[in-house]
């Protein structure tokens, strides 16, 4: 009962983005990703959930392959992907961006519950409900982004860099507020990002991947007391 | 033995060279672009797409049918007509590329019938340097017939100018003491129409242009109507083609002005069918209008060229509605039979021009108007009847069924003269003997 | 007076056909960013099927769903075949954004010349049974025919109907989503192929009202609706593009202004009309009067 | 990559164009005429790329400036008797002023907008020339290119001369671009197309540079459609229907939009689908019907399939492809 890849290869253009990646995640476990800029991140969590396509090696979630398979699709399996940048879309109000979260889901009584889950968690999107998300500050938003991707009821979250272009008050409640989420939930978690200090405080595990391949990993704890990995990757 | 057929051989060789000889000074030094001993091919460039397609794009079946049937009787001199139909969709630029293809590749004899008066001058450079005869281009504008400009060009119909100098006549004859409006394209052939009716003197109590083609746009038509309605016009002149025409009648239904107000057509614009295929169950809403034509009217059962072409549309255009463009296609056709004929045996470019200014003249074609080619002019027709719209749509002369009175004048300040129309008739079975 | 209030209605019955044509426009410019041209060409199919249909069946209220069902499809099946591949192939290439307003000429063209092929290149008249002549107010008989009065509530219901689906309905919301995040609404699990297929499909069968409604006030040929598709943009424009609502604005906007401009002006200009008018109104607003001002570049 | 020298390029470009008058005159009339067809059209395909390729700038309106450029030249050879190369000049810096005048309304129009504004251009601008009487009305004006050079001698054909004419004016036209392109105007155009936000910010006049490129864009179209009035003949407003301006974007899009040299490819594809068409069309026969929309019907599928298939022009990028 895992996210399992294996051999895992992605090519851009004439250029291997991610050349034979193999890692394990279990159920459950939080794990953040850490590598600089251009290691191979953002285009593995695209290419989990199925905006790049793979071209060799296998991932499967829960015992099935997840390769080949439309984003759209794979939310419907329970695989959400936040994408990078405060995946918000600015034209619609916070309400609309809330409500495309569960946009395909039959069970509304539910969405309506996660929704007001949400709304508790960010009281500040209530108080905006009927704002247009262009309105919202950087921090706001990716409240937002987070909150559309929980009324989705997933088990595995795909979180790209949320912490991008924050002040340091607002990303602690942002981790904060993923540390609550995946406690209260029991979600999975694949969180990438560059400020892998914070990322480290709330994971479990961390994987560092460099030029496309897995360097190293082990336990937040561990990573973090790790001299040559802190030089090298944690930049300190 | 070997010496003797030798001798033979040399005799026969001396035989086939001086017959050969023989011919040659019979024949032209090589022989004319087009014309082999068994064909003459001509071409044609008009609208079959585009918004302009709608009624010309009958004209080249209707030529091609009375080739047909010509070709079927023995052909011109012994010579099948080919006619090579080419699309220009109405744009001067594609007029002068599949015109090329027509003079360089296809390498026609003659271009019979061309259509559109900037299409025309685009490839009059073309024309002219080649040497090649344009005969009965299908245009009113009067410019086509200065020789110098154009010397191998022909004119058929008579042109724009003419025409409103003779409907300013009519008009003045029949209509005196009416308010009498004016709808017009505002380009040449508007200005020229201008012209014309200034040089008739007519009055106007509106003069009412419009952009061509934009008889599309219902605000343009709700134009017209509101401006005849300010002016209290009681007499409309429309000097458009076809579907501004059919605009005109929907606008007038729409103001409940059907029977208040007398049309008088132009005859771009007054083609009985393809008014009927606009208007649809407005069509009688036309019904008593008046209308300028040059050709009889081609629901005529009596006339001897209207049943004749009808019989060869029968048989070689699969039936096709027989209206004013298998008329025109039909009439332009049957000139260039005569022509051809008279170009000779071995008829050459210069040899078809030359018959034209020489003999063309005399010709039997369908319209009641003389023609006034000559060494010293190109004009063609130069002449009008009036006639009055039935509920079918069709025009019957305002002296009765048969019965024509002609207008004829130039394209100048010169009179309209008044006369009982008159014109050679038509070769037995419709086939020239000229 | 009497001008003037003629003229008004002459400029509010145009105005409502150059509407329906905008709403199409408008309407696949919301689903997929992408200028219509072939909304005409659709249109005209569309129209010619209708036409098919009321002859077989001899009733236009009849032949009118059929006719919007075909227009539908249509533009379903133009969106599905050719502008999803391009989409998809241009994507990142800098081509990304006029590609598909030429594969769209291209589908015009097609499609007009495969009714030629089919229908003739021939006047055809698709009659409606509604009378085409003004109503009459005492003596006078005004332009404003109940064939007029047609167009206005086709126009009036087809803007209500898609701003209430876009407004108030999950799919409206996905095809609102679609159209600004494509890929931000995959991820929050929008199907956006077949909700960018849909937004055709509506924009097609908008269009086939305006084909069905106008073509009885004039005729049917394959050419018969070009001159409307480029006032039915140039309303589009006016109205900001994004906006139902700004589509029928725009289309009043073009009609009335395009009518005063013939009556007192002259129709010296009647084809650069439509330019004056447009650059007026985008000098005062440069995103059309509906247009959102931080609306994305095509 | 190494940059060429001016010098380099023109040596490169002169040489082609040597080659190519040199085979003009081992092929037809019809294939000289269709080469200068290409030639021209390459002019304002370039005219294209240069405005939507480099500065981002969308128009539907080509058409009309090359109506400009026509019009201008044909007016100043009848009326002041000049050398036609002289009325290509003039026409092309006529249609540079209307571009300047246009560009400035459209630096502030983004893509759609101006795209509208552009198309209601194309449409309004030829019909004008039924409204002033200098402009010759529907029949249009013609312009007299006079006779070919004498001492290239009594058989090189009008077509042949026409040929040349443009080979020589489209090699003028690529060389200034593209040395026009690698000076910081470039670079300022390119950095606005592909982020006008970030090339504010560094400095760079928006406004100013799309307002340049418009009025160098439209200079070209206005040499285009100068030659094009010398190889028509004339110059009349259903010369210069919506069509053709729709046709110089379709080219610009087969060109690869952001590639010069692409022009000329776009150019031979314009000139060459209706050929292919007429062709493939003959092969069937039929009704009228038939024989007349048949090319329509080919055409658009080859342009629509040409569009798909090849969406990124002739040069596709190798590095792109995913």
């Amino acid at each position: 009962m895992t996210l399992k890849v294996e051999q895992l290869h992605v090519q851009h253009g004439a250029i291997t983005a991610i050349e034979d990646l193999t890692f394990t995640i279990n159920e459950g476990e939080l794990v953040t990703i850490i590598g600089s800029n251009g290691a191979g991140k953002t285009t593995l969590l695209r290419a989990l959930s199925g905006l790049l396509p793979v071209s060799a090696g296998s991932a499967s979630w829960k015992g099935e392959s997840i390769l080949g398979k439309r984003p759209e699709d794979l939310v419907r399996r329970g695989i959400v992907h936040v994408s990078e940048g405060k995946a918000v879309i600015p034209e619609l109000t916070v309400a609309e961006n809330l409500e495309l979260g569960g946009i395909w889901r039959k069970d509304k009584s539910d969405v309506a519950a996660a929704t007001a889950e949400v709304l508790e968690l960010f009281p500040r999107l209530g108080e905006r409900l009927k704002q247009g998300a262009d309105t919202l500050s950087g921090g706001e938003r990716q409240m937002l982004a987070i909150g559309r991707s929980i009324i989705a009821r997933p088990q595995l979250l795909l979180l790209d860099e949320p912490s991008l272009g924050l002040a340091p008050l607002i990303i602690e409640q942002i981790f904060a507020a993923i540390d609550a989420l995946r406690h209260r939930l029991g979600l999975t978690v694949v969180l990438v990002e560059q400020n892998a200090m914070s990322a480290l405080s709330i994971a479990d595990r961390g994987i560092i991947i460099n030029l496309g391949r897995v360097v190293g990993s082990g336990s937040a704890q561990a990573l973090l007391n790790d001299p040559a990995l802190r030089s090298a990757y944690l930049g300190y | 033995m070997f010496v003797q057929r030798r001798t033979k051989g040399g005799i026969f060789a001396a035989a086939v060279v001086a017959a050969a000889a023989l011919v040659a000074s019979a024949l032209p030094a090589h022989a004319e672009t087009g014309v082999t001993s068994s064909t003459i091919k001509l071409g044609v460039t008009l609208p079959l797409t585009g918004a302009a397609a709608p009624g010309y794009n009958k004209i080249p079946a209707a030529m091609k049918a009375y080739f047909d049937y010509v070709n079927a009787n023995g052909g011109v001199n012994g010579r099948q007509i080919k006619l090579v139909v080419k699309d220009d969709a109405y744009s001067p630029s594609q007029t002068l590329s599949v015109t090329n293809d027509l003079i360089l590749k296809d390498k026609v004899f003659a271009l019979v019938g061309t259509l559109g008066t900037a299409n025309n001058e685009a490839t009059t450079r073309l024309v002219n340097s080649q040497g090649v005869p344009r005969l009965f281009v299908n245009t009113g504008f009067s410019g086509f017939a200065d020789m110098k400009k154009y010397p191998t060009t022909f004119p058929l119909f008579p042109s724009y100018a003419t025409e409103a100098k003779i409907m300013g006549k009519y008009l003045s004859d029949n209509f005196a003491g009416h308010k009498v409006a004016l709808i017009y394209q505002d380009d040449d052939f508007g200005m020229d129409a201008l012209k014309g009716f200034s040089t008739a003197g007519t009055t106007f109590v509106a003069k009412i242009p419009y952009a061509a083609l934009s008889q599309a746009d219902p605000s343009v038509i709700g134009k017209w109507v509101t401006s005849i309605v300010a002016s209290g016009a009681d007499t409309v002149v429309m000097f458009g083609v076809t579907s501004a025409t059919g605009a005109l009648a929907g606008g007038l239904y729409k103001a409940g002005l059907i029977g208040k107000v007398q049309l008088i057509l132009g005859s771009v614009g007054s083609d009985g069918t393809t008014l009927k295929g606009l208007l649809g169950p407005l069509a009688p809403a036309l019904a008593g209008s008046i209308a300028a034509s040059f050709l009889p009217s081609p629901s005529d059962a009596t006339d001897e060229y209207i049943t004749q072409f009808k019989a060869i549309n029968t048989q070689y255009n699969a039936g096709a509605t027989f209206d004013n463009n298998v008329l025109v296609g039909m009439n332009t056709a049957m000139m260039t039979v005569q022509a051809l004929r008279a170009a000779g045996m071995s008829p050459t470019r210069a040899s078809l021009i030359k018959a034209i200014e020489t003999k063309g003249s005399t010709w039997a074609s369908a319209a009641f108007s003389p023609l006034l080619y000559s060494a010293k002019s190109h004009v063609g027709y130069t002449g009008y009847w009036f006639g009055k719209l039935g509920l079918d749509g069709n025009a019957v002369s305002v002296d009765g069924p048969g019965k024509y009175t002609l207008y004829t004048t130039d394209s100048g300040s010169g009179a309209v003269v008044k006369a009982a129309a008159a014109r050679p008739a038509m070769p037995a079975k419709g086939l020239p003997k000229n | 007076m009497q001008i003037f209030i003629n003229t008004i209605l002459v400029g509010l019955s145009s105005g409502a056909i150059y509407s329906l044509m905008s709403l199409a426009l408008v309407l696949v410019w919301r689903s997929t960013r992408v200028v219509n041209f072939a909304a005409a060409g659709q249109a005209i199919l569309s129209t010619y099927i209708g036409y098919e249909a009321m002859s077989s069946m001899h009733n236009y209220w009849l032949s009118l769903p059929v006719a919007i069902l075909a227009g539908a499809g249509i533009s379903a099946l133009v969106e599905a075949l050719v502008m999803r591949p391009l989409a998809k192939r241009s994507k990142g290439t800098p081509v990304e954004a006029i590609a598909p307003v030429i594969a769209t000429l291209g589908v015009l063209g097609g499609i007009r010349s495969l009714a030629g092929l089919i229908w003739g290149n021939n006047f055809i008249q698709y009659t409606s049974p509604l009378s085409s002549k003004g109503y009459t107010i005492g003596q006078t008989t005004i332009p404003f025919s109940p064939q007029n009065a047609a167009i206005v509530i086709g126009a009036v219901v087809v803007m209500a109907m898609f701003a209430a689906i876009f407004k108030f309905t999950r799919l409206g919301l996905a095809l609102r989503a679609a159209s600004f995040q494509p890929e931000i609404s995959r991820l929050a699990g929008v199907r956006v192929d077949r909700i960018r297929t849909i937004g055709w499909a509506f924009a097609g069968a908008a269009g086939a009202v305006a084909g069905a409604l106008v073509t009885p006030t004039s005729y049917l040929s394959p050419n018969s609706l070009d001159l409307l598709l480029v006032s039915g943009f140039v309303a589009a424009v006016i109205g900001g593009l994004e906006s139902l609502i700004g589509a029928v604005v725009g289309g009043v906007v073009l009609g009335l202004g395009f009518a005063f401009i013939l009556q007192y002006i002259g129709t010296s200009v009647t084809f650069s009309a439509a330019f004056i008018i447009l650059v007026i109104v985008l000098l005062i607003r440069p995103q059309g009067i509906f247009g959102r001002r931080s609306g994305r570049e095509a | 990559m190494k940059h060429k020298s001016p010098i380099r390029r023109l040596a490169i470009l002169l040489f082609i164009g040597a080659l190519l008058i040199a085979a003009s005159g081992r092929v037809d009339q019809l294939r000289a005429y269709q080469g200068a067809q290409v030639a021209i059209f390459a002019i304002a395909i370039s005219a294209i790329v240069l405005l939507t390729g480099y500065s981002g700038q969308i128009s539907l309106g080509h058409g009309a400036l090359m109506a400009v450029g026509g019009y201008a030249a044909v007016l100043s050879r009848t009326h002041w008797n000049i050398p036609y190369p002289l009325s290509f000049i003039i026409g092309s810096a006529v249609a540079g002023v209307f571009g300047f005048l246009l560009g400035i309304a459209a630096a502030r129009l983004k893509g759609p907008y101006l795209a509208g504004t552009t198309l209601a251009l194309a449409v309004g601008l030829p019909s004008l020339a039924n409204q002033f009487h200098v402009l010759g009305g529907e029949q249009g004006l013609t312009f007299d290119a006079g006779n070919v050079p004498s001492w290239l001698g009594s058989d090189f054909s009008q077509y042949r001369w026409f040929f040349v004419v443009t080979v020589i004016a489209a090699i003028a036209v690529f060389w200034l671009l593209r040395n026009l392109l690698s000076t910081r105007y470039g670079r300022r155009w390119r950095a606005i197309r592909s982020n006008p936000t970030a090339a504010a910010l560094a400095g760079i006049n928006v406004g100013r540079a799309k307002v340049l490129a418009f009025t160098l864009s439209s200079t070209v179209a206005g040499l285009a459609g100068s030659l094009f009035a010398m190889l028509l003949g004339l110059v009349a407003p259903l010369a210069f229907t919506l069509t053709l301006s729709f046709t110089l974007v379709t080219g610009a899009v087969l060109a690869g939009v952001s590639n010069l040299g692409g022009s000329i490819v776009g150019a031979v594809v314009l000139v060459s689908i209706p050929e292919l068409s007429n062709a493939a069309a003959s092969h069937f026969g039929g009704s009228d019907k038939v024989t007349a929309n048949l090319p329509g019907v080919i055409t658009s599928v080859l342009l629509i399939a040409t569009v798909l298939f090849i969406p990124n022009g002739p040069k596709m990028p190798k590095l792109s492809r995913q």
